[in-house]
């Protein structure tokens, strides 16, 4: 059994936005025999607008406290994030410590207040990048059971899981990972030009029209593809592209009522776990088109 | 005067990442990248020119720092390897610091007022209640209207269990250590923006 | 040769370019014995494939044929073409280089009657216009090569068919067995001139070469534009066919970017305008868009940009596009950024985008030098301070003028260095 | 001199055999021709064939070869025997592949055949009517090499010769060496990792010059004459009061630049306006010295605006760029924040030009804070607080600013010191002394004193190709004397330039030409009688090769010829030959073409066509495979200026129907190899319809036209077209005769 340290973050709690996604995370691995294991105690990254309240420091140092208690719970074992802003702020975190002697410093300082510290050490790798490197592409094929015949899938790669670190080995422009992901359900992934769009990420909060302008592009753009299925490894897209479908048919005067998973959700599916076991049942729009192959 | 230079060295120093605003050549690159471009009224680019020109009240009162999405674009594209989102972000912050930046310019307020607190409050992100601050934080009937536009999807996340209003957990066990690293930070932050 | 002056030290040059043909017919023609060797079947490198040099819009082959006269005619210049330095030993006035010598699997004996080229069924994405048409497995480079006899596709080489073609060549010149081998040559100079290669299109991931049909880059597109390149010069893009006339350049398509190469790559701003005419002469009608971050039109050249910039249908917008879209129907492709001149940002269709992509050295990639003292700088060009002398691309980016004056320094350079005992 | 006893062989390999009859050839050869020894082989160009060509040279004396076979651009390396007298007939690519097959057609078989046998014909008198050059040698001839002008490009020029084992003679019109760049504080980088500033390369260049025992230095100097030519350059120079003449072999021009006139500048600039405003050299010299200050009140100066492009790329001023100032200013920058912590360096751009690795540089100073404006200057003004406003148009915050600045920097350009003239207008020979001044070199030549100029006063002729060529044989310019460029790029042009000053010396020494027509050893020779003074070929001459005696008489300098042939083609006495090309050759030639009676209705259409790139573009028709009229016939010449009008004469009388003459393009964007030959050659003909209307026929049976060499596929049609229109018109009344 493969084991990684585990930083869920806040959209991964229970009954929070992305608790869909922790639920088929975790199916995903059980069925991989990879366990996960969280860091007790650990506190929120601080991404994407938390510049603006914390400044530099205050929001470095939030993630290097996560670093701090992973090492003293799991030493250096590999930190795995499965949330985009999350794994993109650890990483950023854990850069500008390498590189930045002096913020470094400061941040052990700002630690010490905690009883904590953190000299670097630990890789922070994406869920995907585990999926990809330690698990592999042909084990991947090999568990299905239901293959996700004839599905349209459009994989939905956005931002902060592309750029500006993105998966291993892929390209900002066109990342390829998540169609071979579909493609390894048996699904087909659709061709569409947004893939690495962006929907607005945290802006949806203040700038709802903007982002949900954004989104419906991309929406549109899925549909107009052959789209039946929308899938992301991002819950911050996850969420703008699903939860705020309605409104943007009432913005727009559009119709969608496409489902939008996790690539976590069609794995489970496509190797025989159960409706309830990928989390299928808590979405907003309803994963219909995947019915027939529960 | 045009082009003094103080108020450019103040940004190179003390925001974040600020001293890379030297090295934009003008390309426009990122003006072009930016999912929401058309809503900046200076681009990127501008901006930094900008702040080189010394045209320091335009450039932090504008609201144009507010409408990064943090695609990173501009940061994979940009020729001369500007960290531009973080650029970006530190202008943001430090508009706001010094007190230039709109105290109602959405993105703004929600960041630093509600956002911040929220997970400096508990150690971690409260849905549920930083969308009820983000809703009721024009006031109580602006709240329900908000709240009644959004009510659809609220009932959705209800019914598929990922949003819950009545948070199940407090404060992180570790919070005083928490809040302490955190004051130890801000105090060093301050002093850093500062300049001193 | 002058007095004091130790004669007779062969003088190695690698690369037979405009600056590696300069460099060793300047030094011939003073009268010391030159080795010329290359890696391709003919001489001329990237020039060869250029339609028209600016700011004369003359054809290259003019220059090129009146220097291979002079090689012709010259009894001190040695020319192995299809070869390679492997290996370079000893010291300044004393190297033993080695040198492999690849099949060409036709010998000296070739007429150029071009007999088994007609009797040969195979072709294969043709080279010199970068796999834009076929062409015959065996053939001469294209109608100016030199030297003009054939050669023949390795791969080719152990088909069945090859052998067929041994009796089809009335002089028996065609020998499909033929291998590789290495010879040891003492020189007393070596002078790289292994120029450069266009940047790598598909790597500037926003602007989508190799994803969209239309969008070029300015080395194939002065094949597009010659007479012996896959369209027979008149330009068309490769998604419908359709006339080029609606056009767009894009500047610094990899140069003067650190994701890319970045150093300026000097000529392609200058190329871009070249080839806005080889359109505006070819279609009376079209329009051409040029994105530049800065226009760098050196001394002398800046005429060139006076001319061209005198064209009312052709447009300048200072800006580095962000990236280019396509659109699903017409495979139009769409540029889009801000032009830093207005503030006003853009998404502009065109029947095709060339991308004006930059040098890079081969002396970066493929042809590092083999020797145990070389001086690079960190893009991979050859400087000072290594055991060989270097020239043209291969130090620097240039233009044609001054890749001549830079092959014809090094050729005195050279002479000097032979003469000197290491 | 041994007789000559010509040997003509006949390849029957690729076709001929098969497409001709090659027996009646041989016959054409040996009984029509009476060439001694003829012979047919299958594979000439095959080891069998050449040991039986070098048997009848061992054997039976053939001194004189006549190879029929294919164009003389392929197998040269086989058909290379080491003798003067080889001629090519090309039976393949200029017969066989032009012209239909005729294994069917009996017409097309014949015409084949007639088409080969007049080739045969032409070779055949061509290689009788041929000599042996005899090389142009003479005692006296010097290698040593004048280099004029001091500074980095004549240092260089002068250390590179003399490294190279030959003797460099310096002259320098100031006192001391180094030139502008004497004048310089530091220069910018020319190494890796191109961020640095280095040390000014001159003083190092001046111990090293002044120090060389193969370089003598003449300073304070002016040359009054320069008599002669390559090989026998008589140089007057005037120094420290006393006159010396040196001999020497080729010359080097290396006078630099100067600085454009600021006082010239649009007034918006401001120059003279405030002692505030300077020029970069003046700035140079300010940093040099060690302390920037305003020029005003000596206070530091610290803001400091650097305004590129003062003067250039304006078609009022420089309509060309300077190619170096964009870095040198960016260098001024750097002085400017190296000597002031606080120091604000604005940079007034139009295009940022830092071409190469020097990309790298212009981030180093960005780096260190200096501020990139696009923007024009608009107004200056001085300020109140002493140091200047300037009121600037910003094309990126677009908008008008006013920058407070301790000193504005103005970048201006080079301009060639070279004394440049239209050669058609010549300055007058006579008396210089008084105004050597105003002359660099006063070439005593016919053409002038001067340089001639390719544009803006810069004095290069063969630009693109051969860069390097100028229209004075053995004189060549280096640095910013031929074109604007920076020191790095100097360096690199003088010591090419050196190159070439060794390289025409040592041509010279072997009594061979330089380019175009490298080695070749004929030369033009001129039987006096005959001449009229007319002075067409002393005005003619590209080169300026033939100067005059008082009578009008040429004298000509057989080392400033570069063998083009254009005197031969300008002289009406056809009193100008060389031994292997002369007005009597080509004629005989043209003559030597059987034209068909009237009434058999296959009209003649010569040819002419330049070696250079009319032929290689022909050679590509055959490539082709694509068909040309049966009825032409093609002349090789050296160069279009050679053609003189009596061969168009001589064609009408004898019967050819048409005249086609392919030249090379002329104008501003010429590539004739010798400058002015296809524009000479244009100009005469306009006066041909004369000749034609002296025998009373139309004047579109003669036509020029320009071609390029990559114009195979173009040619056929055009060939086919005038062969058309020709046919169209009467025959030539003149074919009985």
């Amino acid at each position: 059994m493969k084991e990684y340290t585990f930083f869920p973050g806040c959209s991964s709690e229970k009954s929070a936005s992305a608790a869909n996604m922790e639920h088929s995370v975790q199916s995903m691995c059980k069925m991989l025999g990879i366990q996960l294991n969280e860091i007790d105690d650990w506190n929120c990254c601080s991404a994407s607008i938390g510049y603006a309240g914390g400044g530099q420091l205050p929001r470095l140092a939030m993630s290097a406290r996560n670093f701090a208690l992973a090492k003293q719970q799991r030493g250096n074992t590999d930190l795995v994030a499965t949330c985009a802003a999350c794994w993109l702020a650890m990483r950023e975190t854990a850069e500008r410590m390498e590189h930045e002697p002096e913020v470094k410093a400061d941040i052990n300082t700002a630690l010490k207040e905690a009883n904590l510290s953190y000299d670097g050490g630990i890789k922070t790798r994406h869920l995907v990048e585990v999926l990809i490197e330690d698990v592999g592409w042909d084990v991947l094929k090999s568990k299905v059971k239901k293959p996700l015949q004839g599905l349209k899938v459009a994989g939905y790669v956005g931002c902060q899981t592309n750029r500006p670190f993105g998966i291993v080995g892929e390209s900002y422009e066109n990342p390829l990972y998540l169609d071979k992901m579909i493609e390894a359900t048996g699904a087909i992934a659709v061709p569409y030009p947004k893939k690495v769009s962006c929907c607005g990420g945290a802006l949806m909060f203040t700038e709802v029209e903007k982002s949900c302008a954004l989104v419906r592009d991309l929406l549109q753009c899925a549909v107009d593809n052959g789209a039946e299925v929308i899938v992301t490894p991002c819950p911050v897209c996850q969420l703008n592209v699903e939860v705020y479908q309605g409104k943007i048919n009432q913005m727009f005067g559009t119709q969608f009522n496409i489902p939008v998973v996790y690539y976590s959700q069609l794995f489970v599916l496509a190797w025989g776990g159960s409706w309830e076991e990928a989390a299928l049942h808590q979405q907003v729009v309803p994963a219909d088109a995947l019915r027939r192959f529960a | 005067m045009a082009y003094d230079l103080s108020f450019a060295r103040d940004v190179y120093k003390n925001s974040e990442m600020g001293h890379w605003i030297k090295m934009c050549k003008q390309c426009g690159v990122c003006a072009g990248s930016c999912p929401l471009g058309p809503h900046w009224e200076f681009s990127p680019r501008q901006l930094f020119q900008m702040v080189r020109a010394g045209k320091k009240e335009e450039v932090l009162k504008s609201h144009s720092m507010w409408m990064c999405t943090s695609c990173y674009n501009c940061i994979v594209r940009c020729p001369r390897g500007l960290p531009i989102t973080h650029i970006v972000h530190g202008l943001a912050r430090y508009a706001s610091v010094k007190g230039y930046a709109d105290p109602d310019q959405v993105t703004n307020r929600f960041a630093t007022r509600i956002f911040w607190t929220n997970i400096v409050s508990t150690g971690r992100v409260g849905e549920a209640m930083l969308t009820m601050r983000l809703y009721f934080v024009d006031g109580i009937a602006a709240g329900i209207k908000q709240g009644l536009e959004m009510k659809d999807s609220a009932l959705g996340m209800l019914k598929a269990k990922r949003l819950n209003p009545i948070p199940l957990r407090g404060k992180i066990k570790g919070y005083a250590g928490f809040q302490a690293m955190l004051t130890k930070a801000q105090e060093l932050e301050e002093k850093r923006e500062s300049g001193v | 040769m002058a007095d004091d002056q130790a004669a007779g030290q062969t003088i190695l040059v690698v690369g037979g370019g405009i600056s590696g043909l300069t460099a060793a017919v300047e030094a011939a023609e003073v009268g010391y014995k030159v080795l010329l060797v290359e890696k391709d079947p003919h001489l001329g490198g990237r020039v060869a494939q250029h339609y028209q040099y600016f700011p004369k819009l003359c054809s290259p082959s003019c220059g090129l044929e009146i220097n291979y006269q002079r090689v012709k005619n010259n009894p001190l210049i040695r020319v192995m073409t299809l070869a390679e330095v492997e290996d370079i030993q000893g010291t300044e006035g004393n190297y033993t280089v080695r040198i492999r010598q690849n099949p060409r699997f036709v010998t000296e004996k070739c007429t150029g009657c071009g007999d088994c080229s007609r009797a040969c069924t195979v072709t294969v994405p043709n080279p010199f216009n970068f796999g834009m048409n076929e062409i015959k497995a065996i053939r001469a480079s294209h109608a100016m090569a030199y030297p003009g006899h054939y050669f023949m596709d390795a791969a080719y080489a152990r088909s069945a068919e090859a052998q067929t073609l041994v009796s089809v060549c009335p002089v028996g010149a065609i020998d499909p067995n033929m291998s590789a081998t290495t010879l040891e040559e003492k020189v007393g100079s070596i002078v790289w001139a292994t120029g450069w290669q266009p940047y790598d299109a598909e790597k500037i991931q926003p602007y989508g070469f190799g994803r969209f049909a239309n969008v070029s880059t300015n080395m194939r597109f002065e094949r597009l534009a010659n007479t012996y390149g896959p369209t027979g010069g008149t330009l068309t893009r490769p998604s419908d066919g359709k006339e080029i006339k609606n056009i767009a350049f894009i500047q610094c398509a990899g140069s003067r970017d650190h994701n890319h190469l970045p150093f300026c790559s000097r000529v392609c701003c200058l190329a871009s305008m070249k080839q806005a005419t080889y359109v505006r002469s070819q279609f009376p009608d079209a329009k051409v868009t040029i994105y530049y971050i800065d226009l760098r039109a050196m001394d002398r050249y800046e005429g060139f940009q006076k001319k061209v910039e005198a064209d009312p249908s052709i447009t300048w917008i200072k800006s580095k596009p962000a990236r280019i879209d396509e659109d699903p129907v017409t495979k139009d492709p769409i540029v889009v950024g801000e032009n830093t001149l207005t503030g006003v940002r853009y998404a502009d269709p065109y029947d095709m985008v060339v991308l004006a992509t930059g040098m890079e050295p081969n002396s970066a990639t493929t042809a590092r030098v083999p020797a145990q003292a070389v001086a690079y700088d960190e893009y991979g060009f050859v400087v000072k301070g290594g055991q060989v002398l270097s020239t043209g691309c291969t130090a620097t980016p240039l233009d044609v003028a001054a890749a001549v004056q830079a092959g014809t320094a090094v050729a005195l350079k050279a002479i000097q260095s032979a003469a000197r005992r290491g | 001199m041994e007789a000559k006893k010509i040997g003509c062989y006949i390849c029957t390999g690729c076709g001929i055999g098969e497409a001709l009859n090659v027996a009646a050839l041989e016959k054409v050869a040996s009984k029509e021709q009476k060439i001694p020894v003829t012979k047919s082989h299958p594979f000439l160009c095959g080891t069998e064939g050449i040991a039986l060509i070098r048997q009848d040279m061992a054997n039976e004396g053939v001194n004189a070869l006549l190879i029929a076979a294919c164009s003389h651009r392929n197998k040269t390396d086989e058909f290379e025997f080491n003798i003067p007298l080889l001629d090519r007939v090309d039976l393949r690519d200029k017969v066989l592949w032009v012209l239909e097959d005729g294994s069917k057609d009996s017409t097309a078989k014949e015409d084949l055949q007639m088409m080969a046998a007049d080739y045969l014909r032409m070779g055949s008198v061509k290689l009788k009517k041929m000599n042996a050059p005899d090389p142009f040698l003479e005692s006296g001839f010097s290698k040593d090499v004048l280099v004029v002008g001091g500074g980095v490009a004549g240092l260089t020029a002068a250390k590179e010769v003399a490294d190279t084992g030959y003797r460099a003679i310096l002259v320098e019109k100031s006192d001391q060496l180094g030139g502008m760049v004497a004048r310089m504080h530091k220069t910018t980088p020319t190494l890796p990792p191109y961020r640095t500033l280095e040390d000014n390369p001159v003083q190092g260049l001046i111990a090293a010059v002044e120090g060389h025992s193969r370089i003598k230095i003449y300073k304070g100097a002016a040359i009054h004459k320069t008599q002669g030519a390559p090989g026998l350059f008589d140089v007057t120079i005037h120094a420290g009061g006393t006159e010396t003449t040196e001999r020497v072999g080729s010359i080097v021009l290396t006078t630099g630049y100067n600085l454009y006139d600021p006082a010239k500048l649009d007034k918006k600039l401001g120059y003279g306006s405030s002692p505030d405003v300077v020029t970069s050299l003046e700035f140079e010299e300010m940093a040099k010295a060690g302390k920037i200050v305003r020029k005003s009140d000596g206070k530091p100066a610290k803001r400091v605006a650097f305004s590129l492009c003062a003067g250039q790329r304006d078609s009022n001023h420089l309509e060309y760029c300077s190619a170096a100032c964009c870095s040198y200013s960016l260098k001024h920058a750097l002085y400017l924040m190296e000597q002031y912590a606080d120091a604000s360096a604005y940079i007034l751009f139009q295009e940022l030009r830092t071409p190469g690795q020097m990309e790298e540089f212009y981030r180093r100073v960005q780096e260190e804070g200096g501020v990139i404006i696009k923007g024009d200057v608009e107004k200056v003004e001085k300020a109140a607080a002493g140091g200047l406003t300037v009121q600037i148009h910003d094309k990126l915050v677009r908008g008008k600013e006013q920058l407070e600045v301790d000193l504005l920097v103005l970048a201006t350009g080079m301009v060639s010191s070279v004394d440049t003239t239209d050669p058609n207008n010549p300055s007058p020979v006579g008396q210089v002394a008084e105004d050597a001044a105003r002359y660099v070199l006063n070439l005593q030549y016919r053409q002038g004193r001067s340089m001639p100029e390719l544009k803006w006063g810069f004095p290069d002729s063969h630009f693109i190709c051969f860069p390097y060529e100028t229209r004075r044989t053995g004189i060549y310019a280096a640095g910013p004397a031929r074109r604007p460029m920076g020191i790095a790029e100097t360096i690199t042009d003088a010591t090419g330039a050196a190159l070439k000053a060794i390289q025409v010396v040592e041509s010279v020494a072997r009594g061979a030409a330089v380019h175009p027509r490298s080695g070749d050893l004929s030369y033009p020779s001129f039987r006096a009688e005959g001449c009229t003074q007319c002075k067409r070929c002393t005005e003619e001459c590209p080169f300026g090769a033939i100067n005059e005696d008082e009578k009008g008489n040429p004298l000509f300098n057989p080392t400033r010829c570069r063998r083009c042939g254009t005197c031969m083609g300008a002289c009406p006495q056809k009193i100008i030959s060389f031994a292997n090309y002369s007005v009597d050759m080509i004629g005989s030639m043209l003559k030597e073409v059987e034209v068909p009676a009237e009434d058999e209705e296959k009209p003649r259409i010569l040819l002419f066509a330049c070696v250079n790139d009319a032929i290689p573009a022909l050679d590509m028709v055959g490539q082709n495979r694509s068909k040309l009229s049966p009825y032409i016939r093609i002349i090789p010449l050296r160069c279009m200026g050679s053609m003189n009008l009596v061969w168009v004469a001589d064609a009408m009388s004898s019967g050819f129907d048409g005249v086609l003459l392919m030249g090379c393009r002329h104008g501003d964007d010429y590539q004739c190899h010798n400058v002015r030959g296809s524009s000479l050659a244009e100009t005469r003909l306009s006066k041909v319809s004369e000749t034609l209307d002296r025998l009373q026929l139309e004047s579109d049976r003669v036509k020029m036209v320009e071609v390029n060499i990559m114009d195979a596929d173009t040619l056929p049609q055009l060939i086919n077209d005038f062969a058309a229109q020709i046919a169209s018109l009467a025959p030539n009344p003149y074919k009985e005769f």
